[in-house]
């Protein structure tokens, strides 16, 4: 006698007979995506887990804003989208900046010889570059720009960009990008690349300065500022005067905070009232790039559309070897973009996001990480040759795009720690059987599901100063066997420690157990993780402790210094060794720089420092990749890192997704992606068939439960007081 | 009757404001503004003055609670605990530390919240009571037993398990709805589904336990008994007495959660997708944006004390003996 | 009047009850045992019985309405030929109301409360009569007139609540007699009610059955009212009939022993207690107890009810005061007045001499070894979770008397004896004892610190009648050994000659008259002392 | 060996103490045994009340916490003795060594091998790809067919070994309570089946792993027996951690009303008006930061998880802290209406006295029914909390954090279940349980429902 379920049932039944009358109109059931407009081929994809904080070029610095930004705006320089290792183009640039060196008094002169003090990079912008649609380059009859009010009643009907029924466009002036590196200067605008760029541009520190303590009434025009080191020549050139020499600028140039802005764009956002209806340019990315953004709610999606003004850009003819074969080169010679719209749905869980990845709703499996280490790693498995997809995932004849992202995760030890820190031989060893212990590639297996590699130096694959194979391991971790590193055995773990003197993990002198802390993110480690973390260092009889903090207070420990060992990641701005090595680098250090330096291992060698300054400033070359291999050495002879690898993400894409290809650094890809709507279409149909027993099934049970009831009813009814 | 709800609502300032004062003390203890801008910054390049600035921007480069250099009264009101909740009792919820006009986006996640919940509260209390009557009708036989059994039962399941498997049942094995996600265009009731169904099965238990004890202890009043002397048949005692009479405990139960409906279910629109103000509530928790926080908490304490007030006047609605005053 | 009605001579047998038996439905222990009687149309039966006799039960049953841990075992009930037993639940429902009615005990309960009175009758109109719409309220509002409800068509939009106790109990008969049964069950129909409402209500009951030939059966516990209503009666003890006789025969000479004491219960107002010597020993002087009434936005007090309102009276030793009174006139207020519970506005009250009102919590300390008090409900005026022997131990501890341990359980010892309990019980805990015997203990508690002044709050009015005389007996007893004198507040005049030296009749808030006993009660002043008077049902 | 004394496990034997004290006290009071007997009269009364005390068995045996002693290492003389800072429990040795058996990664129940595929070296020193067996599974077996075979015995020889163990625990009970009125032998069969399914799983998990391992290789069904610990920890402590300052209050609120009454009214009302969750969340991570920075008050990461956990009871105790709160006010002012409370004033009786002894006792049966009440909420809001994030400490076992962590193995093909039909089944159980048994117990105690029955 079962009632409540009855009508709990009974409810259900409703509810999907309601279904079952309306969903004959469109489609599969569950579709989750909102009808998209005919006509023209939209590519599905999410953000996830959260949307993006800031899509100002000047002020976003995370890899999913980027995925956004990159779409909208030109920087500069870009990345060729297929060439391995990774190589430099021109993008919103004419062609690569024509460098020269100047002398202190600023005359032009020849590197080799005199001590060059000043690098001057001119730039030439693209001569077809145009800005998207945009009201703020409205302009009226008399030229005069139509939205510029002067209080906030005059724009209070305007609520999304796409409110404003005028609209304009115009060429890219040089200004515009001049412009722009004024707004990183611009301390109200608070860029996290202030600080690190006044080291190099000549004057942004003093224009800096002086805006400070500038009274600013809604707009300020930075025209009216001049910076030292920005110099306009032309419509289409202008001069960026750095100091001394620095090769990696150009890579910086790739970034999108050196992409345009427009003045007139900044002033519209500046209206008044606008900034409480967030009509913001932190909000609303308005760029010469490939798409252009036509709605921004964060709270469910962003949609871009192809900028009708976008240049004139071609899918490359040539690319790495094996493109080709891949079908990489199909589309070669093609107008770009190859997608007229681009859909961003908000996607929080993992789990819904995967399963509609499946059904065939989102393109593909992830954008700024494919997810596959959390979540879908039964999709595939990682076997002897590399990924080899599961049954199912091959029927969907689904595609594999692995990407091991210029980048590493890594356990530091803290050098000046009196346990594990120090140069001494003993701690020495004593950090390198810890090394040994840490089975690194265990781990990746069960934790990242072998997407990951296990690293032998700071530098990533795909980097100059990478070296593969017997001559790029680490020799104090593992040997080379029978053509692959094999990691030292466990004895010879426990032999270094009894050099260190701590024989079983215990202190020779006193007895006492050896324990080390380990300073993690409260979120960033699971208990399954711990476990295995313990078991793995009792093989050699030293104990673990955690001390699990949030985000800030890790970092507190960071900058003060009193961690142990430390987890922490590092994911490149550019393909450079510096940018890795400089995470060793002693004036790096915080307590050093007293800053948020990066060396959080407080690592301090003057060999290496010196090394590093000379490296810094040389051109690539043999020579300096023979500096970097030395000082690779120095680390791996001091042990500097616990363990260290290079995450590899797999990007899994439907059948009708072409020309995935990931690119480690840049992002602004989209543009060459390709879609085959009619397969798409077919596919869903297939993949999502409803099964209607169950409905069926649900409508008998609520009968069946009804039934009793009524019948005892009717006895109730029909009974006398005599028995 | 007017009086009475003016002076609740005076009432509610001064609890306002202790709520104020309790999620700031909370806040603050838990992290200082720097670390606020912190989390905010990211954690590339976050330079001093990059912190000295967002604080700055944001206002929170003030003393807490007592301004020592400022001189008389505005050693009070020259505090950033002062000047946020100022602006609360305005409702002017300024910007989420991430640069957003907080109000707007809770006008506008407020639908979803109330899409999802409003259903899944009338649906649920209409089946429930539909069940409570059924099982009342047969107190004291096995089926009455059993019923109870089952409620408690029910009751005894986490709400996790509901949701997690109805995603995998319905949605995916069965694939008969989204299996997540919200979107105003084309047919919203789509995704409502699940999420309302997951919801309403997962109340049955408490929510029909809950009303049978209501039913059962009006079904022991005197004026049933005079309604059977009367010759009225079981279902009209049923619903012409028991029911108005059960409706008012049912009321109080009830009508405090209606405006708290707003508010949206955490767990439900996190799992679902669904833009509402209960997912909103739960990336504020995670990403620290006090902002939000404070805003969400005032707002919830002010839908709480308006259901308060809601239910005293619904009483009077409901019983005639009730005279507000 | 149906055609039906016409063919019932007076004195025709409408229900005959035979040989029913009730057992509860567990363990099978029968509450009825087998009882038969019959109702005769025009005429009043009266059942008659202390509580848990199996009065009320029996009603129940031949309306098979009993709860489910009660049922029918065997019997029948039989309406012009037709058994109610052999009938369906279906059938069942058409005869309750129609052809068989019933009337319940406390109206404010038995009336729905979210429903108005109109609607009430009209639903029992409903089920049994095509009448409909207009045609139906007008029917209503002839029933509340004839049930004697003033401007019946307002009353007919009141809830319950709004409607005094007589309104209540009159709208419960109209709805009773609304499809003109044949029979009426009226199962203590007055017992809520002030004296003078019961009256009125059992006249009207009276008048109804003689004009409509109604079979009633009157289920009560008051001789008075069986004496004064009943034609016939029937005493029921332990779930038997152990007599049966006319009410003349009845009331001449009782066959049994048991019935013979109900009868003697009942008050003979010709014996007085002649004045007690005149020392005052509690003098109350224009005492006024305000209760503010607050309204608008802050809550002003804009107007006082005056509960009590100026009252002056003079307590001797060893004498007893008796204050009469109907629910609300504020005699139990002036009781807590005294006993410095409740704050008192103005006046004086004086203990020999000394003012004692709006003195500290620990200033009152001493006299409250003088005064003491006994409620009106036993059962919750001792605390479930102390034995008898802490309840009685409180007080002396609290003021502080006899001291050491042994001391005060044999003073315990006494006490219990001293009320007719054995001094056993002090280790036994409150709910072991039936309400009488309670009463006797909470008697005990009082005298444990010896006071000179004993408040006694309707100590009578939740016992059984036989009960009652013996406390009230005990209480008698008690004055003449300690010299206590008594303040007895009573809404019942009947018990007044037994014990009460003086009298006072208070009327909302006022003392509207004041006497010896022997004046009050001969020759009444005031109006609604006479009224009072008139209602109390004698022997004579 | 050196015995480790965390925070709830001082709290939980206090509250073990204290309630026998209560029950040794009320003893006394007829209308409470009365009360009790007629909850334990019932057979769903015993079941539930024997499931639940099994329950709390493992949850006391679960917190005897000590620490190994480390054997000296060869080599070094050491006079001072050191302690392995792995906390173990008299639990943990009773389950013999099931929780230090790890796999690799997953494995399905009773399964030999691995569930996922790896890079092995076949006889030949091939490599291939295939399942790797697992390390604690089946070693004891020849070749895998046997297993069924093997399985069945052991579980044989398992319940005979239960049965006579339960034999030797009930027949002394049976020879105490024979002759009593009460259902005992509906308990007796409840313990007899507990007992075998103990002495089974002991048993049992020495050859396979009886519900699977999880992705970090551990034994699930370990975890599920830890997560008992927590659950009921969570679900007493909170209250008991907020009953004084209810009670206090409450009482104080309805007794003296006025002023004091206003204030309480105040506190409650806003403590209420907060979103609990939001509440709960930032308190927690108040906590947290605390834990962070005093790092040093805690020997082992054990006792700051505890801490953590001690923390997250008393908020989830002050954030359920109002009801009760009113409940209590609403039943002292009617009580101070009673006759016996006039009574004692008409004696002069002191305040103090009169709350002690008339008030108190008389809100006690509110206390209770509140205590077994919310005892299940709070194991439910467990799993709920550690959802958002908020919940117990990760290193602390608990089935809000294995759901948590299994939440996305079901999507995986095939569906990896048992991780969450472990969490599930234990929850479910103990929570049934009690909300069935806080049925009885509020049936019981309530004044309201007890007057109904006696009416019907």
């Amino acid at each position: 006698m079962l009632p409540p379920l009855a009508a709990s049932t009974r409810a259900a039944a409703l509810l999907f007979c309601s279904l079952l009358l309306a969903a004959c109109t469109d489609g599969p059931w569950n579709n989750p995506n909102p009808p998209a407009p005919a006509g023209l081929v939209t590519y599905q994809s999410m953000i996830s887990p959260a949307p993006p904080k800031h899509l100002d070029p000047a002020i976003s610095y995370a890899s999913d804003e980027s995925l956004i930004l990159m779409q909208i705006y030109e920087p500069p320089m870009g990345y060729h989208f297929l060439k391995r290792p990774y190589e430099l183009i021109p993008l919103g640039a004419e062609d690569f900046p024509e460098i020269t060196f100047l002398n202190a008094r600023g005359e032009a002169i020849d590197p080799d010889q005199e001590e060059v003090a000043f690098s001057r990079y001119r730039l030439t912008v693209k001569a077809d570059a145009r800005y998207q649609p945009h009201p703020a380059f409205a302009v009226d009859d008399s030229g005069a720009p139509r939205y510029l009010f002067s209080d906030p009643q005059q724009g209070r009907s305007f609520r999304q960009i796409s409110d404003f029924p005028h609209s304009g466009s115009r060429a890219v002036h040089a200004n515009d990008y001049v412009y722009a590196i004024k707004r990183l200067a611009d301390p109200f605008n608070g860029s996290p690349m202030l600080g690190f760029m006044a080291q190099y541009i000549v004057g942004m520190e003093e224009f800096s300065a002086r805006l400070q303590d500038v009274e600013r009434e809604g707009w300020l025009n930075l025209d009216q500022y001049p910076m030292e080191g920005l110099a306009v020549v032309d419509e289409r050139r202008f001069d960026i005067t750095i100091k001394g020499r620095y090769p990696q600028f150009s890579y910086w140039l790739a970034m999108h905070f050196f992409s345009p802005i427009p003045p007139e764009v900044d002033r519209f956002f500046h209206n008044p009232g606008f900034i409480d209806r967030n009509l913001t340019l932190d909000w609303w990315p308005v760029g010469s790039g490939p798409f252009m953004m036509v709605k921004n709610d964060p709270n469910s999606e962003i949609v871009l559309e192809r900028n009708p003004n976008f240049r004139a850009d071609y899918y490359p003819s040539e690319g790495a070897p094996g493109d080709a074969e891949a079908g990489l080169l199909d589309d070669a010679g093609k107008r770009l973009p190859l997608v007229d719209r681009a859909v961003f749905r908000l996607e929080k869980e993992v789990l819904s996001l995967w399963t509609k990845f499946l059904q065939g709703y989102y393109d593909r499996s992830g954008e700024t990480h494919g997810n596959t280490n959390r979540v879908f790693d039964q999709a595939f498995v990682v076997g002897p040759d590399g990924v080899e997809l599961s049954a199912d995932m091959a029927g969907r004849d689904i595609g594999v795009e692995p990407d091991v992202k210029p980048g590493i995760y890594y356990y530091g030890f803290n050098m000046r720690d009196p346990v594990v820190g120090g140069y001494s031989e003993e701690k020495r060893k004593l950090r390198q059987a810890l090394q040994i212990a840490f089975d690194t590639e265990e781990y990746l297996n069960i934790f990242y599901k072998g997407n990951g590699i296990a690293a032998h130096m700071p530098i990533p694959p795909g980097i100059p100063g990478f070296v593969e194979g017997e001559a790029g391991i680490n020799p104090y971790v593992y040997d080379w066997v029978d053509g692959e590193a094999r990691r030292k055995s466990i004895e010879h773990a426990q032999q270094l420690l009894v050099e260190a003197g701590y024989p079983n993990g215990r202190d020779a002198r006193t007895g006492e157990p050896l324990k080390i802390f380990i300073d993690v993110q409260s979120q960033a480690i699971s208990n399954t993780s711990m476990n295995w973390i313990d078991r793995a260092f009792a093989r050699i009889g030293v104990q673990v402790e955690y001390r699990p903090a949030d985000w800030n207070r890790t970092r507190e420990k960071l900058l003060t210094g009193n961690t142990q060992i430390y987890s922490h990641g590092w994911l490149a701005d550019y393909p450079d060794p510096e940018n890795f090595l400089f995470l060793l680098f002693g004036p790096e250090s915080p307590l050093i720089c007293k800053c948020d330096g990066a060396n959080n291992s407080n690592y301090e060698s003057a060999e290496y420092d010196e090394l590093f300054r000379r490296m810094r400033v040389m051109p690539p070359g043999a020579e300096r990749e023979a500096i970097v291999a030395e000082m690779v050495d120095l680390l791996r002879k001091d042990a500097v890192w616990l363990y260290a690898f290079y995450p590899k993400d797999i990007y899994l894409n439907n059948s009708w997704v072409y020309n995935n290809k990931r690119h480690g650094i840049s992002k602004n890809t989209l543009k060459y992606v390709r879609i085959d709507e009619a397969l798409r279409e077919q596919k869903r149909a297939e993949w999502n068939q409803p099964v209607i027993w169950p409905l069926y099934a649900a409508a008998l049970l609520v009968i069946a439960l009804l039934l009793p009831g009524i019948i005892a009813y009717r006895r109730r009814l029909r009974a006398t007081a005599r028995h | 009757m007017f009086a009475y709800i003016v002076r609740r609502l005076l009432y509610a300032i001064p609890i306002l404001i202790g709520v104020n004062l309790l999620t700031f003390t909370l806040f603050f203890v838990v992290n200082s503004p720097d670390d606020m801008a912190v989390s905010q910054l990211g954690d590339k390049y976050v330079t001093p003055e990059a912190i000295e600035n967002w604080k700055q921007k944001n206002g929170y480069d003030k003393p807490l609670f007592l301004n020592p250099d400022a001189a008389g009264l505005t050693r009070l009101t020259d505090t950033i605990f002062f000047d946020k909740s100022v602006r609360l009792f305005a409702f002017d919820f300024g910007r989420s530390e991430s640069g957003r006009d907080i109000t707007s986006d809770v006008a506008t996640r407020m639908w979803p919240s109330l899409a999802v919940a409003l259903p899944t509260f009338i649906v649920g209390i209409g089946v429930n009571i539909c069940v409570a009557l059924m099982v009342v009708m047969f107190h004291g036989t096995r089926l009455d037993r059993g019923a109870v059994f089952l409620f408690v039962a029910l009751m005894s399941i986490s709400y996790l398990f509901y949701i997690i498997g109805g995603q995998f049942l319905v949605a995916k094995t069965w694939r008969l709805v989204p299996i997540s996600g919200f979107h105003a265009e084309g047919q919203v009731w789509k995704f409502l589904i699940l999420p309302v169904l997951v919801g309403v099965v997962a109340g049955i238990g408490a929510g029909a336990r809950w009303y049978r004890t209501l039913f059962l202890e009006e079904a022991n009043q005197d004026y049933v008994r005079t309604a059977r002397a009367k010759g009225c048949s079981e279902l009209t005692i049923l619903f012409r007495h028991i029911l108005p009479n059960a409706l008012i405990p049912i009321l109080t139960g009830v009508v405090v959660l209606i405006p708290s409906l707003f508010m949206g279910s955490l767990l439900i629109e996190s799992f679902f997708g669904i833009p509402g103000l209960g997912s909103y509530m739960l990336d504020a928790i995670n990403s620290q944006d006090f902002a939000i926080v404070r805003s969400m908490v005032f707002i919830g304490s002010i839908l709480y004390i308006l259901g308060l007030i809601l239910t005293d006047i619904s009483y009077t609605w409901a019983d005639p003996r009730v005279r507000l005053s | 009047m149906s055609a039906l009605k016409q063919q019932l001579a007076a004195g025709s047998v409408c229900m005959r009850v035979a040989d029913l038996t009730v057992v509860l439905a567990d363990s099978g222990e029968a509450i009825v045992k087998g009882i038969s009687f019959e109702l005769k149309a025009g005429q009043i039966f009266a059942l008659v019985g202390e509580s848990g006799s199996g009065k009320s039960v029996t009603s129940l049953a031949a309306m098979r309405l009993l709860p489910d841990a009660l049922k029918i075992s065997s019997g029948s009930v039989d309406v012009e030929g037709t058994d109610l037993f052999g009938l369906s639940e279906a059938r069942m429902q058409e005869i309750r109301g129609r052809k068989v009615a019933m009337i319940f005990q406390n109206a404010m309960s038995a009336l729905n409360p979210v429903q108005t009175a109109g609607a009430q009758v009209a639903e029992t109109l409903k089920l049994h009569t095509p009448l409909r719409g207009a045609a139906l309220r007008q029917r209503v509002v002839q029933l509340f007139t004839e049930v004697g409800i003033p401007d019946p068509e307002q009353r007919f939009g009141f809830f319950p609540h709004q409607l005094s106790g007589g309104q209540q109990q009159r709208v419960m008969i109209a709805m009773a007699l609304a499809c003109e049964p044949d029979v009426l069950i009226a199962d203590e129909p007055t017992t809520a009610l002030d004296v003078t409402i019961q009256l009125q209500v059992l006249n009207l009951i009276r008048e109804l059955t003689r004009s409509r030939q109604l079979a009633v059966l009157l289920i009560t516990h008051d001789m008075g009212v069986v004496k004064n209503t009943a034609d016939e009666v029937a005493v029921m003890y332990r779930g038997e009939l152990i007599e049966r006789a006319s009410v003349k025969q009845f009331f001449h000479n009782p066959q049994q022993a048991y019935s013979r004491k109900l009868i003697d219960a009942l008050p003979d107002l010709g014996r007085f207690r002649a004045a007690a010597e005149e020392e005052p020993l509690l003098v109350l002087q224009d005492v006024k107890v305000h209760f503010p009434i607050r309204k608008g936005l802050l809550q002003r007090t804009v107007d006082y009810t005056r509960a009590v309102d100026g009252v002056s009276l003079a307590i001797g030793r060893g004498e007893t005061f008796a204050l009469v009174g109907e629910s609300g006139s504020g005699k139990s207020t002036l009781g807590r007045a005294i006993l410095n519970l409740e704050e008192i506005a103005g006046g004086e009250i004086l203990i020999r001499g000394e003012a004692i009102q709006g003195i500290g919590r620990s200033a009152m300390l001493p006299y409250r070894k003088q005064i003491q008090v006994i409620f009106q409900n036993p059962f919750s005026s001792m605390n479930p979770r102390m034995t008898v022997g802490d309840i009685i131990a409180e007080g002396m501890i609290s003021l502080g008397l006899a001291l050491s341990e042994e001391a005060r359980s044999t003073r315990i010892q006494e006490l219990l004896e001293r009320v007719q309990l054995g001094g056993e019980h002090a280790r036994r805990y409150p709910h072991e004892f039936s309400g009488g015997q309670l009463q006797r203990i909470a008697i005990a508690r009082a005298l444990a610190v010896n006071p000179q002044l004993i408040i006694c709050d309707e100590p009578t009015s939740a016992l059984d009648v036989s009960i009652r005389a013996e406390v009230l007996e005990l209480l008698a007893e008690l004055q003449r050994e300690f010299g206590v004198s008594y303040l007895f507040i009573t809404h019942d005049l009947s018990i007044v000659p037994t014990l009460a030296h003086k009298v006072g009749v208070m009327q909302s808030g006022k003392l509207v008259e004041q006497g010896t006993a022997e004046q009050i009660l001969t020759a009444p002043q005031h109006p609604y002392t006479q009224a009072l008077l008139a209602a109390v049902p004698r022997l004579n | 060996m050196k015995p480790v004394i965390l925070w709830s496990d001082a709290l939980i034997y206090l509250l073990v103490i204290s309630l026998a004290f209560f029950f040794y006290r009320l003893r006394k009071d007829p209308q409470t045994r009365e009360r009790w007997a007629e909850v334990f009269s019932s057979r769903l009364g015993m079941v539930t009340f024997t499931v639940i005390a099994a329950y709390i068995m493992v949850a006391l045996l679960d917190s005897l916490h000590f620490r190994r002693a480390l054997e000296n290492p060869e080599g070094v003389a050491v006079e001072q003795v050191f302690y392995d800072n792995k906390v173990t429990s008299v639990f943990d040795l009773l389950t013999g060594g099931m929780g230090d058996r790890f796999e690799r990664t997953y494995s399905a129940p009773f399964a030999l091998i691995s569930f996922e595929k790896e890079n092995l070296k076949d006889a030949a020193g091939e490599d291939i790809r295939d399942y790797p067996p697992l390390r604690h599974a089946g070693q004891h077996l020849q070749d895998p067919s046997q297993r069924g075979a093997d399985i069945l015995s052991k579980t044989v020889t398992a319940l005979l070994w239960g049965l006579l163990l339960s034999a030797l625990l009930i027949g002394p009970q049976w020879l105490l309570l024979r002759r009593s009125t009460y259902p005992w032998y509906a308990s007796w069969l409840v313990q007899g089946s507990i007992i075998c399914g103990g002495v089974w799983v002991v048993s049992l998990s020495r050859y396979y792993h009886i519900l699977g391992t999880d992705l970090g290789g551990a034994d699930v069904l370990y975890q599920s027996l830890k997560g008992i610990r927590t659950g009921v920890l969570l679900g007493t402590l909170a209250t008991l951690i907020m009953l004084p300052i209810a009670v206090t209050l409450g009482v104080m609120a309805g007794y003296f009303k006025g002023w004091v009454d206003d204030v309480v009214q105040y506190l409650y009302t806003t403590l209420s008006s907060i979103p609990g969750i939001l509440l709960i969340a930032a308190s927690v991570l108040l906590f947290q930061v605390y834990i962070d920075l005093n790092p040093d008050f805690f020997a082992v990461g054990m006792e700051k998880a505890d801490a953590k956990f001690i923390a997250l009871c008393f908020i989830l105790g002050v954030t359920s802290w109002s009801s009760l709160c009113r409940l209590i006010r609403a039943e002292t002012l009617k009580i101070s209406q009673l006759g016996y409370v006039q009574a004692a004033h008409a004696f002069g009786v002191s305040h103090t006295r009169i709350l002690g002894r008339h008030v108190l006792p008389n809100v006690v049966h509110i206390i209770l029914i509140t205590f077994v009440l919310d005892f299940s909420a709070l194991v439910l809001a467990e799993a709920v909390l550690s959802y958002i994030g908020v919940g117990v400490d990760p290193s602390m076992g608990s089935w809000g954090n294995m759901i948590n962590g299994a939440r996305s193995e079901l999507s995986r093909e095939p569906t990896i279940w048992w991780t969450l039909t472990g969490a599930f089944f234990f929850m479910f159980a103990l929570v049934l349980a009690a909300n069935l048994f806080s049925d009885l117990v509020r049936d019981a105690f309530d004044p309201r429902t007890s007057l109904q029955r006696s009416e019907s």
